[in-house]
């Protein structure tokens, strides 16, 4: 019964700091907001498309995909209410494409919309979207915990550059989710309490929420599992003994779910050598030695995965040899790699003419340069103990490394001036972790295209960091963004990935999947890692 | 007195202009992006167009004009429509943070209740352990009272809160389960239960802090009551057959207080600063978490307002300190 | 009339670093505290040769052992030795402590004694402390980073490099209460008469500060050097809790307490060991310059 | 019980415990007050004056020491004798500054800084005398009319600073009566103010003695003030009692060789009379002392015309200069080769800003002055730099004028360092004959200030001012802040010196006495301006101008039967010497009135 189960108190270490997903694209940010806010349909634990506001899900079969792939016609579910009572409809599915595509707003799900070059409401309840070109994938716009639909009586105002100055709508939009909010303190906490407008006149079971952000991970899983403050708990990015130790206390325990985030060492094509200009450092020149196949597959070799995913991550990693390795159709099998073998790394380096002539314990290249590397990572206590073994893993094969970390928001800003992005590279390898949203991987496989690679010339933008670059997978690239039909997607996406791990473009370790924890009297918990992942809020109940 | 105020008040406000271009720079140089927390899946055009939405695109004097002009013009037609219901700064756009999109000091102000009711009264709290133990160790000079009150707030002053934080926590949380180990900004104070449920959730972060502060307070104070006990004042004092207690608890200690009245003044805006690490160890969300948010994801609009609100305080602190050096010290005259 | 006229028993002359030492010993805190402070700055210094482990190598299947023979501090979450890490963490925060500390205080004094001295440059430098007062040390260190890493890296190596910078950016902001403190002396100081009576002798400007104000202020100095270490070391502590400190492959003893917090309950000694290494070296150091400055004022020391 | 003594000192020994073992500070003392008696204990600077008196109090114990032997037998007010000695805390409290009142040393820093007067003068009264604020209120006003504060009312909201050091040192009397002590201990009251105020203070401390009855202690080492003062007098040396009789016993027949040298060391005002040159004084047990006039040259050495320095007030919003303080104002004089001229005065009146600009420490606005020819106002800073060789300066407090952290060895060999005169071995040989010089043992050259006494501080002052071998000495107040006995040395060590070397002195003083001994010429200051300037016989002999005349009769004299009753005094207050930024002084015009011998004529103030 609705409000019958009194207050649930999620922490979530970083803070929301606003409930606009067009306007931050932050996980907390989307997260939060999917308490309020909701997309026409939404992927459940599995990846698979469930409709939320839509009242099922078009395709080509049901007529709902247009043959030539250039049209996807929504039917929304009748009788929907927004939380102030006002009637759910077409327009506000419009206005929503509008607002995030409107140029000068800075919207950050805008790829949501990419392709797109009309929405249409043809009634009340039906919405028409036409893309450019055929568009295999068209559940962009509207699918999923990135595209939920905002209110157009609430944001008519605040179109394009006015944006930020809707401070109230941003803090506090109006939604058809089973929760609304009642306070908004960005940064620190929300209240919320249950929508009385919400479809499911049982749901949801709480009467209010308390979001709590802030603090760490460390302070958000005793919260939940040791002192039982807290009923849930986010991304727990934590020692596996910790997690260990926390359960232990018998309050709560931790769920884990996998997604296709992957931690990898990303290998620089191009050479970084500061004594190269600005124009040449990490653009140009090949590496003279990470490029060749005997040094990246030894250095692959030298590590030892299971051992790091028992460091570091224990019940939340896996070992993976895979770019792409989620969902499950798309996970290529071509490589193994869970077994560390130094002595073949060694005999492999050897045999390639990478000796260590000058008895110093680092190998040089046949043209005498020693294998000496820069290896780059952001602040984080995890990646740190990976960087200190590999590091020794790798000096066991002769190659030296250098370490150092960088604080995330230099390391991941895109500030073109500073010399410590991770999109400029000024090292030799670095270390981190990337994903993509939804089940699709087409533009996450993009990211190895040659044009893609980051450069003086665009700002140092582009996603391509390795900048890898082979005609091959261009091609196959091109192919698969025509191609329609899931079996035939997911076979060319193996393909790319295993062009791209086999030719040096990056060493997979970890395959990473997401910690979170509940209080053993929240029920109803299903973690989900392809959408928000309280994507089912409405469905949690109190143990009694 | 009044003229040296006012004069050096005037002197401020190009000392203020000067402070505020400097974290300007200084923030313009920092590397580091807002685009930092938007996540790797959303591609770089689009952040671009992000930035651009926020204004960055724009050349820097230019921005820091446009600061300059929503700090001390329009923030303030802001607070004077609050007031008395005016409307001057109608459709005038205020310092806007890059994170939540929201006016700066709307954030601030929503922070400034949970800062100084832990900040504040763990300064109030360090005050009054402070000064007794800074008194009685003077008064016994090298007595075993002195002796551990110097080892304990010499260990004090040495432990990390970031460690003293997760200790306390661990013992009185975890394992005791006596106080909550998160800090509740919601709670509001309306009766005794929910005061005591108040002080349950400071006691932990206020005495983390109170730690540190009294540690270095009493020092201060112990070294200004060792300096006046051997002045001649308090012969003449103890010849007019004045009680012991009365010797030292007035004669003493009120010019003692001088000193270390103004270095407690000097401490005043690191309470409305906040404390950044405590703050973060027990999540009380106050203005050092803000700023440190903030730095971390380069909200410059914030960092910048927040340094510089924390300038104004720590220059007019600095001239109140010295007033009140004047006021209290019959002696010293300014003019 | 001699003998009433001469009434000051005559001791033999004395050097007086002989008088320092001799009124220092009878410090009992300060020879105590100077005694632990040698001690741990040897085996901080001088540990590492005769432990020959290395700091940073993994002996991954011995991890998260307790305190043993062969790992006398136990050993961390990589199987790597505390002791050797606390030696080197050691031997990192101490040279932070003291050369940051070194610095501030040079800083300090100096801006305190040329605005105390130099009437015209007062205002001017009172007011450049109250700008880096309200500078934010985070920003601040990170453009340090940005601009002087590269060069210093060059010229030092990374690990040189990243130490310059850290030092300097914890002395750079933590002058401004040695610059208040001095100067206050100083404005009293040139004001004794003995200043004057130097002047009328023909001391330039310079040695007057040298010989004449630097002396008398150095008590004050002394204070503040010793918190200043303190200062440094937790400073540099908090830096790493903020993710900008040293390499992670760089222990010093507030990235060790840092890291262990996580493990408080599973592995308490762990924290134990840099917590109580801070603790003392502050501690020790503290009584060391108590003893210092009684030992180093002639006026106390004849007492 | 009227001849039942007030207190009883009986065989009191003092000890402190020092880091190098106990210190006796008192060995073995007694002696008696009796009611209605002024007793005077004198004896030299450490001699062990103040402890006897602080034992008298238990105050001891707050500095360290401990009274290990003797009795303090006091006869209360009611309730009999009874040995304080051995009293408890409490009651202690009760016959501190209520039957026993005490006057410190210093009016500076006797009093709390932070406390109006009206409030440290109520706290003793509403303890001891249960006075409600408005009693202790009226008391208290009553009592500043006692010591002839004028505009008592306010003063009693006014803060000590606020306060001249004679009105203070008349807050502290009047605090020590309050309650109207059975004894009243004083000690030293006056050594720390200049001779009008001094005058003032020792007038009226005798006019309440006869009003009230009250028995008073009275520690000095000024033997013109026990002439003006005691009753009986009780002489003190290395914390003994060597001698004790009346005060005419004492200073006609002494007995101990330390009272006889006590006396010797004494100049008295008119020793000089029908002398034409300064003479050294004649000490006791010196041997072989040459006692000859200096008669110096009369060549000018320096000549100073229409001196005047101001300093600025500034005040207002842009700290603009809204007044100036008219410390110097249009002086002339000449000094000549050999010669001392002698600038007196009251504290304030300018003298030592005189001496200073001479040397430009502080800059003079206008004027000049010519030093063996050169004009020594238009130098550049590297000429004055020079010119500093051949004129130097002792300071007032031999205390503060030395610094605390440098070995002697190195003040005295500062100024040879500075002007590159000698290093090495060298230096160290010069200094060592400076010491000579100044009759210093070598061995005290490693010494620091704080281990010499005030004496020898000052001959370390003047051996750093004859290093550079100059032709002029500044000495401002060069022997105020020491004993007698010491004063005495050290001013014939300067005339010694004059009569080897030649030296001139510009030598400022405002004792009367010590400047009828050792001056050529004399020059009498009021506020600012120079009233009279001529040969001293002339000057003392004949004085002309009104201030003079006032300033001579001040000056206590070291004999009983001459001593000097309030109503001899009338000394106006010295009108404030700050002036509006158009205030235009007149010009200082003289009159001749013998050969040498000049007068004011333009206003002076007085
Ligand atoms: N607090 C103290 N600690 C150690 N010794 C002391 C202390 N007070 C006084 N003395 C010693 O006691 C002796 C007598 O000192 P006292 O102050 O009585 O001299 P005095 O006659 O009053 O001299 P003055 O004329 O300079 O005031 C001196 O040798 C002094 O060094
Ligand atoms: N640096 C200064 N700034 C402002 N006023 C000053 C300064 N020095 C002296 N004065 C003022 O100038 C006047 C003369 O002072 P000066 O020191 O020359 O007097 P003095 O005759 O030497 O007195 P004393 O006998 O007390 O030493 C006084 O009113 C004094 O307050
Ligand atoms: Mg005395
Ligand atoms: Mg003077």
């Amino acid at each position: 019964e609705r409000g019958s189960d009194g207050q649930v108190n999620i922490i979530y270490w970083q803070a929301p700091s606003i409930m606009n997903p067009f306007l931050s694209g932050g996980t907390k940010d989307v997260e939060a907001a999917s308490l309020v806010i909701e997309p026409l349909v939404r992927y459940n634990q599995d990846g698979v498309m469930v409709p939320y506001l839509a009242a099922e899900i078009p395709t080509v079969e049901n007529g709902g995909v247009s043959e030539d792939l250039t049209t996807i016609t929504w039917k929304i579910a009748p009788g929907l209410k927004w939380s102030d009572g006002s009637a759910f409809t077409s327009a506000d599915v419009k206005f929503t494409a509008d607002y995030c595509m409107d140029p000068e707003g800075g919207c950050a799900q805008v790829t949501k919309f990419e392709g797109v070059t009309s929405v249409e409401a043809l009634d009340d309840l039906t919405v028409k979207v036409t893309f450019a070109k055929p568009t295999p994938f068209p559940y962009g716009p509207f699918v999923g915990g990135e595209s939920p639909i905002i209110q157009a009586a609430q944001f008519a105002d605040c179109m394009g550059a006015k944006a930020p100055e809707c401070t109230e709508a941003n803090f506090a939009p109006i939604g058809t989710g089973p929760f609304v909010v009642d306070e908004f303190k960005p940064n620190d906490v929300i209240t919320l309490s249950a929508n009385p407008n919400y479809r499911d006149p049982a749901k949801p079971a709480f009467a209010k929420v308390l979001f709590k952000g802030g603090g760490d991970a460390t302070a958000a899983g005793r919260a939940v599992m040791e002192t039982g403050e807290f009923d849930y708990a986010w991304n727990l990015q934590l020692a596996p003994e910790v997690i260990a130790q926390m359960e232990s206390a018998g309050k709560g325990k931790p769920v884990a779910g996998f997604g296709p985030l992957v931690e990898r060492i990303m290998l620089n094509n191009t050479n970084p050598d500061p004594a190269l200009g600005p124009d040449e450092r990490s653009v140009i020149r090949p590496h003279p030695f990470l490029g060749d196949p005997a040094v990246y597959k030894a250095m692959s070799l030298a590590i030892d995965r299971p051992l790091l995913v028992e460091i570091g991550y224990g019940k939340a990693g896996k070992v993976t040899c895979n770019w792409v390795p989620a969902p499950a159709a798309v996970n290529s099998d071509t490589f193994t790699c869970d077994k560390q073998d130094i002595a073949a790394a060694n005999a492999m380096l050897e045999e390639a003419g990478y000796k260590d002539t000058n008895g110093d314990g680092v190998r040089e290249t046949p043209d005498g340069i020693p294998m000496k590397i820069l290896y780059q990572t952001s602040t984080n206590a995890v990646r740190q103990d990976f960087q200190a073994l590999i590091k020794q893993w790798w000096s066991e094969i002769g190659i030296e490394s250098e370490l150092r970390n960088l604080s995330g928001s230099v390391f991941f800003g895109g500030d073109p001036g500073s010399p410590d992005t991770f999109q400029k590279f000024y090292a030799d390898v670095e270390m981190y972790a990337n994903t993509f949203n939804g089940t699709d991987p087409q533009s996450y496989l993009a990211n190895g295209l040659c044009d893609k690679a980051p450069s003086p010339a665009t700002q140092w933008q582009g996603e391509n960091i390795s900048r890898f670059c082979n005609e091959e997978f261009d091609k196959l690239h091109a192919e698969l963004t025509t191609t329609a039909g899931a079996e035939a997607r997911a076979e060319i996406s193996k393909r790319l990935n295993d062009i791209i791990v086999g030719n040096g473009g990056m060493i997979p370790l970890v395959h990473r999947g997401r910690l979170s924890a509940h209080a053993n009297s929240l029920g109803g918990v299903v973690l989900n890692v392809w959408d928000s992942e309280i994507w089912n809020a409405a469905d949690w109940y109190r143990i009694k | 007195m009044l003229t040296f105020t006012i004069r050096r008040l005037i002197l401020s406000v190009p000392t203020l202009l000067f402070i505020s271009l400097v974290i300007f720079l200084l923030l313009e140089l920092a590397p580091g992006d807002p685009m930092a927390q938007v996540p790797l899946t959303v591609p770089p055009e689009v952040k671009e167009k992000m930035r651009e939405a926020l204004g960055l695109g724009q050349p820097a004097p230019i921005r820091f004009w446009k600061w300059l002009v929503q700090f001390f013009w329009i923030e303030p037609q802001v607070l004077i429509d609050h007031y008395f219901g005016t409307t001057f700064s109608q459709g005038d756009l205020r310092v806007i943070s890059w994170q939540t999109r929201s006016p700066v000091m709307d954030i601030v102000i929503q922070r400034m209740p949970q800062t100084l009711w832990v900040v504040g009264t763990a300064y109030v709290v360090a005050i009054f352990i402070a000064l007794p133990i800074g008194i009685y160790s003077a008064y016994r000079q090298y007595s075993w009272f002195d002796q551990l009150g110097t080892f304990v707030s010499m260990v004090g002053f040495s432990v990390p809160p970031f460690f003293s934080g997760v200790l306390v926590i661990v013992i009185f949380s975890v394992q005791l389960g006596w106080f909550p180990s998160i800090y509740d900004t919601t709670h509001v104070v309306d009766s005794w239960d929910s005061f005591v449920h108040q002080l349950r959730q400071m006691i932990m972060p206020v005495m983390v802090l109170a730690l540190q502060i009294t540690a270095q307070l009493s020092r201060f104070m112990r070294a200004s009551m060792l300096d006046n006990l051997n002045q001649d004042y308090v012969r003449t004092a103890r010849a007019k057959g004045l009680s012991e207690y009365v010797v030292v608890m007035v004669h003493v200690l009120r010019n003692s207080m001088i000193p270390v009245v103004t270095v407690i003044a000097l401490g005043i805006p690191a309470i409305f600063g906040g404390a950044i690490i405590t703050e973060q160890v027990f999540k009380v969300n106050g203005i050092g978490q803000l700023l440190i948010g903030a730095i971390q994801a380069n909200d410059l609009p914030m960092v910048q307002t927040l340094t510089f609100i924390f300038a104004i305080l720590i220059v007019m602190f600095n001239l109140i300190a010295d007033v009140l050096y004047g006021i209290l010290d019959p002696r010293i005259r300014y003019d | 009339m001699t003998e009433l006229s001469n009434p000051i028993p005559s001791k033999p002359p004395r050097s007086q670093w002989l008088d320092v030492w001799d009124q220092f010993k009878t410090h009992r805190g300060a020879l105590l505290g100077g005694i632990l402070f040698f001690l741990i700055v040897a085996s901080v210094y001088l540990g590492p040769f005769l432990w020959d482990i290395d700091a940073t190598h993994i002996d991954i299947r011995s991890r998260n052992q307790g305190p043993s023979l062969a790992h006398p501090f136990g050993t961390d979450q990589l199987g790597r030795d505390m002791m050797a890490r606390m030696m080197a963490g050691g031997s990192t925060s101490v040279s932070v402590g003291l050369t940051a500390m070194a610095l501030a205080l040079v800083l300090g004094s100096f801006i305190g004694v040329v605005a105390g001295f130099f009437k015209r440059l007062d205002g001017p430098l009172m007011r450049l402390t109250d700008l880096f007062l309200a500078l934010p040390l985070l920003p601040l260190l990170l453009v340090m980073m940005l601009l002087f890493r590269e060069p210093l890296n060059a010229a030092f190596g990374p690990e040189q490099g990243i130490f310059i910078l850290i030092v300097c950016a914890i002395g750079v902001t933590s002058w401004m209460p040695t610059a208040r403190i001095v100067r206050g002396d100083v404005l009293a100081i040139k004001e004794r008469e003995f200043v004057l009576a130097a002047r009328s002798i023909g001391t330039s400007n310079s040695q007057l500060i040298t010989r004449h104000i630097l002396p008398n202020v150095l008590s004050p100095i002394m204070v503040s050097a010793t918190l200043g270490i303190a200062t440094a070391i937790i400073t540099e502590s908090s830096l790493s809790f903020l993710g900008l400190g040293f390499p992670p492959d760089f222990p010093t003893w507030g990235r060790l307490l840092f890291d262990a917090t996580d493990y408080l309950q599973q592995h308490p000694e762990r924290v134990f060991w840099p917590g109580i290494a801070i603790s003392l070296t502050v501690l020790s150091v503290n009584y060391l310059g108590d003893g210092l400055r009684d030992a180093l004022d002639p006026r106390i020391r004849g007492r | 019980m009227l001849d039942q003594p007030i207190a009883q000192i009986k065989g009191l020994r003092v000890e402190f415990q020092t880091k190098d073992g106990p210190v006796v500070g008192v060995e073995n003392v007694s002696f008696d007050v009796n009611p209605g008696e002024t007793v005077c204990v004198v004896g030299e600077s450490g001699s062990g004056k103040s402890v006897s008196s602080l034992s008298l109090m238990r105050l001891v114990e707050f500095g360290g020491g401990e009274i290990s032997a003797g009795e303090l037998m006091f006869d209360r007010r009611e309730g009999g004798v009874m040995d304080l000695a051995k009293a408890p805390g409490d009651m202690m409290k009760d016959i501190r500054g209520n039957e026993i009142g005490m006057i410190f040393q210093e009016p500076m820093t006797a009093l709390n800084p932070v406390f109006t007067v009206g409030r440290q003068l109520t706290e003793g009264l509403r303890v001891h005398k249960d006075m409600n604020k408005a009693q202790a209120e009226a008391r208290a006003l009553e009592l500043l009319r006692e010591v002839r504060i004028p505009e008592p009312e306010r003063r009693l909201t006014q803060y000590p600073h606020e306060l001249s050091g004679g009105m203070r040192q008349r807050v502290v009397i009047a605090m020590a009566m309050a309650c109207e002590p059975r004894l009243l201990i004083a000690d030293e009251p006056t050594t720390a103010l200049d001779v009008t105020i001094q005058a003032e203070i020792l007038a009226l401390m005798d006019r309440l003695k006869r009003e009230t009855g009250t028995a008073v202690m009275f520690i000095t080492h000024d033997m013109a003030v026990v002439a003006q003062m005691a009753d009986r007098v009780v002489v003190m040396f290395r914390g003994n009692k060597v001698e004790e009789g009346t005060v005419e016993e004492i200073f006609e027949n002494p007995q101990h060789d330390y009272t006889k040298a006590l006396l010797a060391a004494v100049p008295k005002l008119g020793e000089m009379q029908g002398k034409a040159y300064p003479e050294p004084m004649k000490l006791m047990g010196v041997e072989g002392q040459r006692i000859e006039p200096i008669k110096g040259t009369d060549e000018v050495l320096l000549q100073v015309e229409n001196l005047t320095t101001r300093f600025p007030v500034k005040g207002g919003l842009l700290r603009r200069t809204v007044a100036n303080v008219h410390a110097v104002e249009d002086v002339s004089f000449k000094v000549f080769k050999g010669q001392t001229l002698s600038l007196v005065g009251e504290s304030g009146c300018g003298k030592s800003t005189a001496g200073r600009s001479l040397l430009r420490l502080v800059e003079p606005l206008s004027g000049k002055v010519e030093f063996e020819g050169r004009d020594i106002l238009g130098l550049n800073q590297r000429d004055l730099h020079k010119a500093r060789l051949d004129m130097q300066m002792i300071f007032q407090d031999p205390f503060a004028s030395l610094n605390p952290q440098m070995q002697l060895l190195d003040q005295v060999a500062e100024p040879l360092r500075n002007y590159g005169l000698a290093s090495g071995s060298e230096l160290q040989d010069r200094v060592a004959n400076l010491f000579d010089r100044v009759q210093l043992p070598r061995s005290f050259m490693r010494r620091y200030p704080h281990e010499m006494s005030g004496g020898q501080r000052q001959r370390i002052a003047i051996a750093r001012a004859l290093a550079l071998n100059p032709k002029l000495i500044v000495a401002d107040e060069a022997v105020s802040a020491l004993d007698v006995s010491v004063q005495a040395q050290v001013l014939n060590l300067m005339m010694e010196l004059q009569a080897d070397l030649g030296l001139s002195f510009l030598f400022i003083s405002h004792d009367m006495a010590v400047v009828e001994r050792v001056s050529h010429q004399v020059g009498v200051m009021y506020l600012g301006r120079i009233v009279e300037l001529g040969p001293r016989a002339r000057v003392f002999e004949n004085p002309q101008h009104a201030y003079t005349q006032a300033l001579m009769k001040a000056v206590p004299i070291a004999d009983p039967h001459r001593r000097k009753s309030e109503k001899d005094l009338n000394f106006k207050p010295i009108p404030s010497p700050i002036h509006g930024l158009d205030y235009q002084p007149e010009p200082s015009q003289y009159l001749e009135v013998e050969p040498g011998h000049f007068v004011l004529t333009t206003d002076s103030g007085y």
